[in-house]
């Protein structure tokens, strides 16, 4: 085993908590690289380690997210700090509708949404998942009028704290509830 | 407005909210920008009235919907069009469930409920999946992201994309190009455009990409220049090659047929 | 002296690392007076000091800047950081031809620039070369307008890694070619 010395220790917790966004050990290295010789992932990611043990008693811990590695205020403080953000962030249904459709079905269309929430989704909705770089345009559909498709980021897994969207909680499954009135009621789906 | 609504509306008096209709009148107001759609009214209903969606009274719903919608009408609500639509479903499929069912003997004939249903059951499941995202931990809200502030000294590092050798290599570019400037005394009979598109063809055939500079000749001046762009008009207008111009303003040559048999 | 309890050292240090903003000794009272009963501001002074201590051997230093406290990188990281901070420079195609026109032909003005790369320059790329600090002005061409003309400075050099500007890659003597070919093909100029 390296021995690891308290400098390392330091800069990848320094990088972490001035980066500004997630790091992935790869990103560290890159940013180690520039300065020293190369250094092994392997060895970032037991400095990783160490940076989460050492934060044990403190406010801090070590999350990976979506985009990597983070320090994160630990959960059980979360309630103290609420007096720092007295403002809760308020989406509405209809935003969330479209997003969980996008986040299940991507890549989706407009249209594909609007079929399913039966309504036209506003420009609004899309603009304002867009602008938290929640969605983003992953191209565009081969059909008339070449409609853009749109997917989740991973800033929305990110801030939901999750690494990836298999990470999202299942779809709920209606059709198992339903399945015993369906037979009953007659043996045919439309 | 359409006529129905003209009529339930002499009805309905507004400030008399029908017994069977399930939301507090004051509540009214808050209920129409809860609902996210005429699914999401529907479903709302169709749980007021706490029976499974498969055994949908289309008939009482429909009343429901309709008496609902035309309230909201009344009280100046903007009512998206799909509200309307909505109704106008309903009502089809409430006239169609009031007829004999027709004999075929091909098949049974499909319920006309079915579709909606399908429909309802598919909004119910992201309706559904919407909650559970919105009851997720959001950052900011339930958790909370560390940063520290940086170091009073900070050293910034410079990363340049070049060096002293591309440098050199631009300048030689740049002295290689012909002046547009300098007029030149050449006739344009000298210069063919179907020549021109053949040395562009015999670049492209060993490169794939070709900058658009590459393609004149200093001594050719100004002439040079527009005849190399009708040669690259040309191949663009025949589908040879893409005409690519990024940022840095600089024409690309793209070979389309080459890089497929190549690739 | 009254016995600090760790949740107490760990909510402040969280308030610090979340604020986005030094917070003063009487924000962070009422921060946390919010949830709790009166804290007294010696007692969170007395916390400060602890969260100082606390983090000797880490990244992070507790300083007092004009708007209160924060955590902050300790200086001596500043270098390994850099990285983090670094400026990364895409020059455009139109501004690297410019460039090598002043380092190659300098003193040059504006109008020199702009027969040898056939098209106007703009004053965008000669502002962005200045605000890099790797062209200056050097002084006036003695023609009608008085054009400035333009060098390359110590900066370019030390940013390319050259003492001086002689160590610029010599060009193949293309001038001379063409010389050659004007004075075949026609002996005139412009």
């Amino acid at each position: 085993m390296i021995k690891l010395d308290k400098s390392l220790i330091n800069t990848i917790e320094a990088f972490l908590l001035t980066a500004g966004r997630p790091l992935t050990v790869s990103e560290i290295r890159d940013l180690l690289n520039e300065k020293e010789e190369s250094i092994e992932l392997g060895k970032i990611r037991q400095t990783l380690g160490e940076i989460e043990e050492r934060h044990r008693n403190t406010s801090l811990c070590l999350s990976e997210v979506a985009s990597g590695f983070r320090l994160q205020v630990k959960d059980e403080l979360s309630e103290s700090l609420s007096s720092l953000w007295s403002e809760k962030t308020r989406l509405s249904r209809s935003l969330m509708e479209t997003l969980a459709i996008i986040a299940y079905r991507q890549p989706v269309t407009r249209g594909d949404i609007e079929d399913i929430r039966g309504v036209q989704v506003s420009t609004k909705i899309i603009r304002n998942l867009l602008d938290k770089n929640w969605i983003k345009i992953s191209g565009h559909r081969d059909t008339p009028g070449r409609p853009a498709t749109y997917v989740t980021t991973k800033t929305f897994l990110d801030d939901l704290n999750l690494t990836r969207i298999s990470d999202l909680p299942e779809l709920p499954d209606i059709e198992q509830e339903d399945q015993t009135i369906i037979n009953t009621d007659q043996a045919q789906t439309g | 407005m359409n006529s129905s609504a003209n009529q339930n509306l002499n009805q309905i008096n507004p400030s008399e909210l029908p017994s069977d209709l399930f939301i507090p009148p004051n509540a009214l107001e808050i209920c129409l920008e809860t609902f996210t759609g005429p699914l999401d009214l529907l479903w709302y209903l169709i749980k007021k009235q706490n029976i499974d969606i498969l055994d949908l009274e289309i008939a009482k719903i429909t009343d429901q919907y309709i008496e609902y919608i035309d309230l909201m009408e009344s009280l100046n609500f903007e009512l998206a069009a799909e509200y309307l639509v909505m109704a106008a479903t309903l009502a089809e499929i409430k006239s169609k469930m009031l007829l004999p069912p027709i004999e075929n003997d091909d098949e049974t004939e499909e319920d006309p409920r079915v579709a909606l249903i399908e429909r309802l059951k598919q909004y119910k499941i992201f309706k559904e999946a919407a909650g559970n995202i919105s009851s997720m931990p959001l950052v900011n809200d339930d958790f909370y992201v560390a940063s520290a502030g940086r170091p009073k000294v900070q050293k910034i590092q410079k990363v340049i994309n070049f060096d002293s050798y591309k440098l050199a290599q631009v300048m030689q570019e740049v002295l290689e190009r012909p002046k547009l400037k300098d007029s030149h005394k050449i006739d344009f009979e000298e210069l063919s455009t179907q020549e021109r598109i053949e040395f562009i063809f015999s670049i492209l055939s060993k490169k794939n990409l070709l900058g658009f500079y590459k393609t004149l000749r200093h001594s050719e001046g100004k002439i040079g220049v527009v005849v190399s762009f009708l040669a690259a008009l040309e191949l663009a207008k025949n589908g040879y090659v893409d005409l690519i111009q990024n940022e840095s303003r600089e024409i690309y040559i793209k070979s389309k047929i080459i890089g497929d048999q190549v690739g």
